[in-house]
């Protein structure tokens, strides 16, 4: 039985309601835009205040075993999650299209992340800010295990005279994507600035703390546009597909919460893990599959992740998983 | 004199500069923020924006014939691998 | 006689000084500019604040018989004004170009709205901030008037072959044109956000309130820029129109604070209705008028409004509708 | 080939591609935030932004000579109602 | 009939459009935020806008042959003097 | 011997962490970019925040002879700096690029000034704020001596038939640029604001205020960018340009500080002074070198500013023109 005040906390907060606002938008035809690069501008905000915010945290945890454990963790999530995801998407889709959504479903999605972490800071639940960490470094493996995937069963099928893209290039890609490498930037100046003493948090804080809130719901406005503009495209990509958005969420969060019990996470802890697992990313890993995986249709792989995983992770994973880690990990 | 318009994405614009610098060009133009639709299906502002997949870019080189002929060399693989189009016409300096 | 002292308190105020720097901008020749598409920032950023903080307000007062009152008043006004604004054009003007300014001036100006209401702050003169229902709910019927004083007096010059544009889209438009719906939407979201208690309208409050003023400030730079570059336009409009853009205002107000003093309200809701009464729309109605009356002038109807009533309302307005209101509405 | 320019206000954007898509051309390509001048007067970036009424959009379809003629009859009562200028010209893919 | 393209820095855009204005064109269209590659050195969108030299327009004029060759007249010491490149095509309205 | 904890001080703050972050994003070849015109936002606010508080500092300290003595220095200072770069540059270069480059040094760097007076805040050493006065009247002069210098050495080279662009034109440039005008009025709507007391300043100063810091930061973050891919433009300007645009700062500020000393500055309002006199105009002079002196090469003034001046400045001057002036102002 699902906790309905939970899901109703969740969903009646202004960044999950804003989010609605923006689907009813496009469901209406509103001609309601954010328009571009207005969005950059909050995407790149939110990646450089999570990540100083991480930085920060990490510096005061210290580089401990449970850092260390948590993070070690997340990558073998994303580097395990696309392998079973690929054999799943195999009997339907061909060599292309299953590795290129395996590597999104392996990494994860930053949005989804903040957003559970608002989530935990309404409940006034306390989890370990350094998992930001985990996020910055999930994208680079599943990035490498999806493209391992079409070099090891694809390859052939490259005709000759076509433009060749090196390992070296892919590596670039899935490190110095400009997501990940802002997101890890930051995180390493939060860390430094930290070390320097408290005045210097504090001063970045006014701006990377009280506008965050506000920045989020913004983005999740234009995430609503987004997501729901590519629900038409979804409706074309089958019910197999549908099912795998859905399915494949619950799957990843269900190992994520075991592992997070085996390790003794903390439930707020445990729940940015499972978040962390059950999201699906729309921003590194479709640049770095473009590259390297011409053959897969973008519009599968991003649409799965943005109309189905992602607002399904928003509006119904976040306070579920949060219900099932309840149960399954006792309040510290 | 020749025109050629190239309109691919944003994230081949470094390739295609090169390509064009070493075709001996004169000189190029850029406009970013270009959407469309095309072979490989439509690009729109909003959630290109977001994946950072990015939008495309209309490139127009103004240039001499041998020049043109070059450039088509250089193009089509690059052309041929990420999508794109590019034409040419015919045009005078003013 | 003026009172000075409270017209210059409301003229010594950064966001009139920095509407006066945008103004002065233009007239010596400066290039400064606030490029495209940041207005958008910050007109999405005002009107999804002040929705906000209008739900919340509409939540705590409760769907009372004065909030009923006072927003059917504005529909009225809304509905009423371009009548008599349409007979009053017809003397000079042809059908069309007499139907969409009639109708932007039924309609009222959403920046004059927040300049009055912060003006109203600085004065710390309380005002019911459900008022902003009605600002949202203007729009609609002053579109909806115009477009059938269009379909009802001039509808046989339409050509045949030429396309058709149906209620339903007209409808459409109305209310589901992005100010309008962002504006409504953002009014629902504070609206359930305050039903759910503190927490959650705190933490947006951050966003939404300290923010505001200076995105305010921001705005009427960009105004006075804008402003400054329609004088021109409207120097060519003739003197019957520049005499329309400044008596205009003036009659709306009067009607406005005799009814705000029969409904009984506040003195700082009573300045609200007034400037609501008094503004002319350049949001929403230049955008329906151009798809309905694509035979009207669109540089008669934004010119106006912009160029002239506008500032208007800005600086001689808003503290003489409160002067006017101080000897009309005693003190509560 | 022939080569399409059709500018006009955005608001007529969704229109104009819906036009395009059931004309057959194989893709096209939109710049917005386009200003200019035209028959209905001054187009420019501030107040049409502020106002709602957006800017203009600069569409460009490359496509064989019979679906451009499709466009042009399509085109001719949206661009008599709206405003807006389209002009045709030749060119050839690289 | 005629289409001219003229590319230059933003910062004589106003100058642009008053020759075009007493050409007797009517009317024209401005694409902003080009970068590019000319004679006069990159134009790059980062630091021109740091600078405050901005980044170059694109405009597009569709006239009769005559207005062409007045621009032509007007344009020439304009580019000579600011840099920029104009060029001329054939074209028909749709 | 520099005081290595004095410059770890500066270095380790957020703004110049997040400025290596993007010299580093340029070295690395990640795809970050903050696109336009989101720095030009920062900069609009950037200038508006300086300018606004500036003048309110100035009502605060009243127009005294101090006030006056510092402004009339940073002018002399503007217009004596161009004569002596000259005669330096011109030993290798032509003299319109000698006369652009000189202009530029002349003038200053607002974000360098933003940057010191940020340090000085850490720091809490006092400082005048007026001294935001000198930034702003220290473009023109140095634009006007620019151009004196290509009219009376350089003028014989222009052929007939060019435009000729008149001393209004320059001067208009010179006193209208968009900066200098923003930075101008935002100072006026300051003075006068703070004349009517102090709630009309503590509205706009949680705008001007809490935001500023990381404003820079992100600021910063694209001059990051900006510099390092200008630093390939300099490599090609050869060993005599490079060595001008490290000590041509070191001399100015050395200047400065004598002159500081002799004015009886602070030690904060020297260092400010001293940083103002060190650093490189890439704002205004461009643009109104440009129009005037089109035969000198853009890449040249600008690239030895932006490429290397300001990011030495940032780095390595203001910590060390501080230590300087430690040793030669008593602190007060
Ligand atoms: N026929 C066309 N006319 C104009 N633009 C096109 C055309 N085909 C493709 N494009 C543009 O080129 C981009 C990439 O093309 P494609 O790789 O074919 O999808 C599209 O997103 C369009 O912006
Ligand atoms: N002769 C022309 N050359 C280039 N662009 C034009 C021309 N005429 C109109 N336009 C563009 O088309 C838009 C709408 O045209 P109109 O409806 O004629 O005002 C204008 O705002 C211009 O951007
Ligand atoms: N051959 C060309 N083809 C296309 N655009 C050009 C060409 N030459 C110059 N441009 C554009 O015109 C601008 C100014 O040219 P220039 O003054 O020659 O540097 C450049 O920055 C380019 O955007
Ligand atoms: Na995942
Ligand atoms: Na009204
Ligand atoms: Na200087």
């Amino acid at each position: 039985m699902v906790d309905t005040a939970l899901a109703l906390q969740n969903i009646l907060t202004p960044p999950v309601l804003f989010f609605f606002l923006g689907v009813l938008a496009v469901l209406l035809g509103s001609d309601l835009e954010i328009p571009a690069p207005l969005p950059k501008l909050f995407s790149l905000y939110l990646l450089l205040a999570i990540g100083f915010t991480g930085g920060v945290q990490l510096e005061r945890s210290g580089l401990s075993l449970t850092v260390l454990l948590s993070v070690g963790a997340a990558v073998l999530m994303a580097s395990v999650i696309p392998l079973y995801s690929f054999l799943i998407l195999r009997t339907r889709l061909d060599i292309y299209n299953s590795a290129a959504i395996a590597a999104a479903y392996g990494s994860t999605s930053a949005v989804t992340y903040i957003t559970a972490e608002s989530f935990l800071r309404v409940l006034e639940l306390p989890y370990d800010g350094f998992m930001v960490a985990a996020l910055a470094l999930m994208e680079s493996p599943a990035i490498i295990v999806g493209l391992l995937l079409v070099r090891l069963l694809g390859r052939s099928s490259r005709k000759p005279g076509q433009e060749k893209v090196g390992l070296g290039a892919v590596l670039h890609e899935a490190f110095l994507n400009s997501s990940v490498f802002l997101l890890i930037g930051s995180l390493l100046v939060g860390f430094l600035v930290a070390q320097q003493g408290p005045t210097g948090v504090q001063k970045l804080e006014l701006f990377t703390d009280k506008l965050f809130y506000g920045v989020l719901t913004f983005f999740l406005l234009d995430m609503g546009l987004v997501a729901a503009r590519r629900l038409n495209e979804l409706r074309r990509a089958g019910p197999f597909l549908i099912g795998f958005a859905v399915l494949m969420p619950l799957i990843n969060a269900a190992l994520a919460i075991g592992l997070a019990a085996v390790l003794g996470m903390s439930q707020g802890t445990a729940l940015l893990f499972a978040v962390l697992c059950a999201g699906s990313s729309y921003i590194a890993v479709p640049a770095a599959m473009r590259m390297t995986v011409p053959e897969a249709n973008p519009s599968l792989y991003i649409s799965t992740g943005l109309g189905l995983t992602f607002p399904f992770n928003i509006i119904v994973g976040i306070p579920l998983y949060l219900q099932v880690i309840k149960t399954v990990i006792p309040a510290s | 004199m020749n025109r050629v318009d190239v309109i691919l994405s944003e994230r081949e614009l470094e390739r295609l500069t090169s390509v064009i610098d070493s075709s001996g060009a004169p000189g190029y133009s850029v406009a970013r923020h270009i959407t469309g639709r095309g072979a490989h299906g439509l690009v729109a502002s909003e959630s290109l924006e977001v994946t950072g997949l990015g939008t495309n870019v209309h490139v127009i080189i103004f240039c001499e014939e041998p020049v043109a002929e070059a450039l088509r060399t250089a193009l089509r693989p690059l052309l041929a691998y990420y999508g794109g189009v590019a034409f040419v016409s015919t045009c005078e300096p003013i």
